[in-house]
């Protein structure tokens, strides 16, 4: 880039802009979830009992566990943006830390819930899967496609979070200039808000 | 052009919302053992979207945003709620 | 480098030195200007190619039987055909281009407020149109499931639906980042003093535009991911042999696809109320009423989807709600139509190429908007679905409407792009050509769609001969008119007579700056008035 | 004023004429005063332009007025369109079985047709099915139009009252032959229906298993069964004869096994025949069980 190029783009630092573009941004991922979300609605009633049956064979507690590891690490993330705000920088990398270990324990979980149920040979495109009824099929089918597009939000927000650590430490993000932070939270509360919504769905209505 | 506006929210208020987030899932866990049919359903999203709004209120620092920005935000979720709303009258009549 | 000196030396931002030379130069700017016309030159060069392809329907089409290409060859080009001039070239199309050019000018800013983004969402736009013709080249054949994808048609298909949907996703992608971008500079980057009501029409129905573009691609996005998915899996939410429901399908790819096609109206209509007005010496009539049928068609559009679907077997609930949303959706752009003419009231009318573009636009927009009522009845829809007539109706209305105010758009702005005139006689001679051309072409497709000819028909009985005919004759009139309309355009904007800062005597802020604008257009800051319509 | 081909011509066609009317009015009224417009304030007359002033009641007169006329096309295009969905009781039930790339028509007693012949002045209700991709069934003689889609019971109705031949299109593309994909609808008087019905032969039915799942994975649309050459290769005589193939585009013999057969179904553009397009048959694999692949072997034998 050039030196005036650079100084193009840099005059317009804004936050609020950057701001209302991460929300808008957010807005698209949750009508992206939203169009997944009307497809289950629809087979959910149409499937009533067989979506009833199949929800029974995941686990709550794993279930809940990553609920809970959830919601605790958009606190910490929402933490270390107040850190930052204070300019404690210590802080602020600590509780960045602490959501990645979170998000990582989340994936770990995921791994061995799904790893469970490939292990059955029950995975999309398995023999297993094209034997089950029309209602047990959409589920699993539904059950890996959201929560696998859910991790791969954990991850994108994951690499957000781990680009904001080095900034952070290299003191590019401090309390002057924290928006990228920012924005790498909203997006991470975002991962929170689709699993508030799965979580009930996919594991408890049954 | 304002940089930096952002409200700084107290390690402890963060905390406490949290609490009420783990009460609000423990709820949902309760709520959705007793079999109610469609009344679970509604509780549960009900409470979900108790728990969102909660979520996006304080961690997402949607209090302190502009009035914009909540109007923004609400109208998203309409419109998704009509969308719904609108294929199901295709799928309850059918 | 010190800023200082650029600031007040004035330099075209057509001759502006950055960092990169030659294409290069062009690949890496971050100017909303050269973006914009990156985007012209590539999605008119889309266009060339979905001409040829649409050119060659017609010649098969001249004769029952096998004149030109055999039926699978025909399903496939009228499928790149669909997904070229849709995803490739309306739905960019005046929103991407002169959106991108005019829009921050327009609102007193210097750039769009994400100018690296910008320029990534051409980058992937390119990329998306890449796979978009790869998917012609690869080992399975060109796909042939038509632009809509209608499953489980496309879902069992052996040829290679899967890059032409990823292709759709990726083109969708860059049309968001293109509409969260003018949401934020709309928001944040007009001048200081410009509020809202103070902004012309033409941001107005962009904005319009990048809230359909931000909220209803994302869903057609996960469309698509869940059709690849069960391409490679064998998932079955659609097909309904595994379990899946078709009509599903139908419902999230039109709740995508109905509110995209006022993707491509709503910019098309804000540039036909910037062009009368002008060429009126009038302000517009109705301002507020203008911007607001905007966004009411933006949020109602929305709404309206089933009417693609009367016949699909939808509840019968669902048929009447859809029709009556789809009326009411006809309304604002009624009032508008109402506008623009009560605009040239008492006016003083200047009959330039710009303006008659905008005057056939119009007539060609009542013809396409008014066979959509005949559409949205479900009475006649009946009749009519999935008949030449629907393909009458939406040629009408893109290529007679969008089309046509593309055109317009290139006549009115290309001095303020290029600094230069194109030659007003040629420009007239051929907009008569593409006029009889095109009502030549279409307009029997609206006589044998009523007595039955289904769309995506290869080979058809004969007793529709003589209108298909008539039809494919229309199309090689209309070839020779936009052939010199851009001959026209292109030796205008390279060697035609240098233009003044303001040929039209129009009144926006465009034409304060210089003929071609200088790199951060507003080399002082504007000074912003009440009345958008009032900068002379 | 309206033909009588069926119940439904008029209130279409009244609908389609009044819509038409008032968008044709709108069209004349419009143009004509953009032309007036342009002559009457054109710059050469050299007058000033004049601004007018934003007038409420106009405005909200022509919000009023659209509004009113579409609600009114609303309604006569829904009115028109309600009949369609009320069946009389008694009607006469015939299935329109579409597949790739033809109409079937399957009346009471298991026979079979594949033209639909009907009584005058009778109704009959057409119950709609499709065996593999959506498919439309379109009268436009009588105004009908409805998809057959597949799994999902879909029907319409009509009396004809008039003699004669109708065309049948399919409206939904269905693929390669969409085009061709057409029949007719034959009313005649109820004594020469009587006869017809009478003579037409009861379906035979072939229980094998193998030809079962052929017809459910809509085999049959591209390889006959009796020597026929349609898209694919005919199946009969198929297995064990030599086939030439092309595979990575070298040209080989092949002995037509139970092993080729799985990799056919499975893995279709690996091996081509020559004299066949590429990637217009898909893979099979997941779609149909190895245990199914095996009763088509078994069936294909038995087709010398
Ligand atoms: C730019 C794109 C564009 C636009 C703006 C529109 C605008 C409209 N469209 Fe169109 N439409 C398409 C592109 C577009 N359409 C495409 C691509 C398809 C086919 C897709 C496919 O299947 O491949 C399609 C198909 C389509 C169908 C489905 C047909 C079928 O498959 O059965 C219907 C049905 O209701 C419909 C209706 C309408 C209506 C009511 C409007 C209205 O918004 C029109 C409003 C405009 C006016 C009404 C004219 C101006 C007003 C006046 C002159 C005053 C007089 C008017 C009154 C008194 C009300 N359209
Ligand atoms: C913007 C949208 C757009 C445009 C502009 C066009 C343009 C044309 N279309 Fe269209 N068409 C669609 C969108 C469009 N189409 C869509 C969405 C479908 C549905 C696909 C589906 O069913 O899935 C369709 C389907 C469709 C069909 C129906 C296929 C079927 O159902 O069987 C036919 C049939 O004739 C047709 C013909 C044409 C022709 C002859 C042109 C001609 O191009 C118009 C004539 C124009 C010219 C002749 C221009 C010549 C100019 C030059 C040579 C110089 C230009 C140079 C530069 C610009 C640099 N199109
Ligand atoms: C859309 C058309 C289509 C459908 C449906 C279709 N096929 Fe085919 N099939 C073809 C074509 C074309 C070829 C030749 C090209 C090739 O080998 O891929 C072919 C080749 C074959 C061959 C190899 C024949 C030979 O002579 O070597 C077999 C076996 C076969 N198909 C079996 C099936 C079975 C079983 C099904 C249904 C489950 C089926 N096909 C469905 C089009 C089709
Ligand atoms: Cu069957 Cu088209
Ligand atoms: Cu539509």
């Amino acid at each position: 880039m050039s030196e005036h190029n650079a100084i193009h783009v840099e005059e317009h630092r804004d936050d609020e802009a950057s701001k209302l573009g991460m929300w808008l941004f957010i807005f698209t991922e949750l009508l992206l979830f939203g169009g997944l979300f009307l497809v289950y609605s629809i087979f959910r009633m149409q499937y009533h009992t067989a979506f009833h049956e199949s929800s029974l064979e995941l686990s709550v507690t794993i279930g809940a566990i990553n609920t809970i590891v959830l919601l605790f690490s958009s606190m910490t993330v929402a933490m270390s943006l107040t850190a930052i705000q204070k300019n404690d920088q210590k802080r602020a990398l600590i509780f960045i830390g602490i959501t990645l270990f979170c998000a990582a324990v989340f994936l770990v979980n995921k791994y061995f819930e799904w790893g469970g149920k490939i292990h059955h040979g029950l995975y999309p495109g398995s023999e297993l899967m094209a034997l089950l009824d029309r209602g047990h099929h959409l589920y699993f089918s539904l059950y890996f496609f959201m929560t696998g597009l859910h991790a791969l939000h954990i991850i994108i927000g994951m690499i957000l979070l781990i680009v904001c650590l080095f900034k952070v430490k290299s003191k590019n993000l401090n309390n002057k200039d924290y928006v990228l932070l920012e924005n790498g939270a909203l997006y991470w509360h975002l991962v929170d808000l689709i699993w508030i919504f799965l979580f009930p769905l996919m594991y408890l209505l049954s | 052009m304002a940089n930096n506006t952002t409200h700084t929210i107290e390690y402890k208020t963060l905390s406490i919302v949290l609490l009420v987030l783990m009460f609000l899932t423990f709820v949902t866990i309760e709520i959705t053992s007793f079999h109610l049919g469609a009344l679970t359903v509604t509780a549960a999203l009900l409470i979900a979207g108790v728990k969102a709004t909660i979520v996006m209120y304080h961690f997402m620092h949607l209090k302190y945003e502009s009035l914009l920005l909540r109007i923004l935000v609400a109208m998203v979720f309409v419109l998704f709620i009509l969308i719904v709303v609108i294929t199901f009258i295709d799928y309850a009549f059918r | 480098m010190s800023n200082s000196t650029e600031k007040i030396e004035y330099v075209s931002y057509l001759d502006h030195k950055g960092k990169y030379k030659g294409l290069m130069a062009w690949i890496m700017a971050t100017d909303h200007k050269k973006i914009g016309l990156l985007y012209m030159y590539s999605i008119m060069t889309f266009f060339f190619i979905g001409v040829i392809l649409g050119l060659m329907m017609k010649v098969e089409l001249l004769a029952p039987g096998e004149t030109i290409m055999k039926a699978q060859t025909y399903n496939g080009v009228f499928t790149l055909h669909g997904i070229l001039m849709i995803f490739m070239v309306v739905i960019p199309g005046l929103s991407a281009t002169f959106g991108n050019f005019f829009l921050p000018i327009l609102i007193g800013a210097k750039d769009v407020s994400f100018p690296k983004l910008n320029r990534f969402s051409w980058w992937i736009f390119i990329v998306g149109s890449i796979m978009a013709v790869a998917s012609q080249l690869l080992k399975d054949g060109p796909p042939d499931s038509g632009w809509t994808f209608y499953a489980p048609y496309s879902t069992t298909t052996g040829t290679n639906v899967i890059m032409a949907t990823a292709a759709a996703f990726v083109l969708g992608f860059s049309s968001i980042l293109t509409g969260l971008n003018f949401i934020v500079t709309v928001h944040q980057m007009r001048a200081p003093g410009m509020r809202f009501f103070n902004m012309p029409l033409f941001p107005w129905s962009l904005y319009a535009t990048a809230w359909i573009q931000l909220l209803a691609t994302p869903v057609i996005g996960i469309t698509l991911l869940m059709l690849i998915a069960e391409r490679l899996f064998n998932i079955g939410f659609f097909d309904p042999n595994l379990g899946g429901d078709p009509l599903l399908f139908q419902h999230l790819f039109w709740i995508y696809s109905h509110p995209a096609v006022y993707v491509m109206m709503l910019p098309a209509m804000g540039v036909i109320t910037e062009i009368i007005p002008t060429f009126c010496q009038r302000q517009i009539y109705g301002y507020k009423a203008v911007a607001i049928s905007s966004l009411a068609i933006a949020g109602v559009g929305f709404l309206v989807w089933g009417h693609h679907m009367y016949t699909s077997g939808m509840s019968d609930e669902a048929r009447w709600f859809f029709s009556l949303l789809t009326f009411i959706v006809a309304v604002p752009s009624a009032i508008k139509v109402f506008n623009w003419i009560t605009t040239m009231y008492k006016g003083s009318i200047d009959v330039k190429p710009p303006f008659l573009y905008a005057l056939t636009f119009i007539f060609l927009f009542i013809i396409g908007g008014t066979t959509g009522l005949l559409l949205g009845a479900v009475a006649t829809n009946v009749q009519v679905h999935d008949t030449a007539f629907v393909v009458a109706h939406f040629h009408y209305i893109i290529f007679g409407g969008m089309g046509f105010a593309f055109f317009a758009a290139i006549h009115y702005w290309l001095p303020k792009m290029y600094g230069r005139m194109y030659n007003f006689k040629i420009a007239n001679i051929a907009l008569v050509i593409n006029f009889i051309g095109f009502n030549l072409l279409y307009f029997p497709q609206f006589i044998i769609g009523i007595q039955g000819m289904p769309r995506r028909y290869f080979d058809y009985p004969a007793q529709f001969q003589p209108a298909q005919v008539l039809s494919s004759i229309g199309g090689f009139i209309l070839v020779i008119g936009l052939i010199l309309m851009v001959y026209n355009l292109v030796k205008g904007a390279r060697s035609g007579e240098i233009a003044p800062e303001n040929p039209w005597n129009g009144s926006t802020l465009e034409w304060t700056l210089p003929a071609t604008p200088s790199l951060e257009n507003f080399d002082e800051e504007p000074i912003i008035k009440e009345n958008p319509y009032d900068y002379k | 004023m309206f033909s009588n081909a069926s119940n439904f011509v008029q209130g279409v066609d009244s609908a389609f004429l009044i819509i038409t009317a008032i968008s044709v009015f709108f069209l004349v009224a419009l143009t004509g005063l953009m032309i007036y417009f342009v002559v009457k304030y054109n710059k050469k007359k050299a007058i000033p332009a004049v601004q007018i002033k934003d007038n409420s009641l106009l405005e909200i007169t022509w919000i009023a007025i659209p509004m009113i006329l579409v609600l009114y096309m609303f309604y006569i295009g829904w009115e028109g369109f309600i009949p369609m969905r009320q069946v009389p009781k008694d009607a006469m039930e015939v299935t329109a079985i579409g597949s790739m790339w033809k109409f079937e028509f399957e009346y009471a007693g298991n026979k079979q047709s594949d033209t639909l012949v009907v009584p005058i002045d009778k109704a009959v209700k057409v119950n709609l099915a499709s065996k593999d991709v959506l498919h439309g069934f379109s009268v436009p003689g009588f105004r009908i139009k409805e998809d057959m889609v597949p799994q999902k019971k879909n029907y319409t109705w009509f009396i004809a009252g008039e003699l004669g031949d109708y065309d049948i299109y399919c409206t939904v593309y269905c693929g390669l032959n969409h085009s061709y994909m057409m029949s007719v609808i034959r009313v005649v008087s109820q004594a020469d229906y009587d006869k017809w019905i009478k003579a037409l032969p009861v379906k035979k039915v072939d229980n094998n298993l193998g030809l079962k799942v052929l017809e459910k994975n809509g085999c049959i649309a591209c390889h006959s069964l009796d020597g026929s050459k349609l898209v694919g290769p005919s199946f009969k005589g198929l297995h064990g004869s030599t086939s030439e193939v092309t595979i990575n585009g070298v040209n080989t013999k092949i002995t037509v096994d139970s092993a080729y057969l799985e990799s056919s179904i499975y893995d279709p553009n690996k091996e081509i025949v020559v004299g066949y397009p590429q990637g217009v048959m898909k893979s099979y694999k997941g779609i149909i069980q190895k245990k199914d692949v095996e009763l088509i072997n078994e069936y294909l034998k038995t087709l010398k």
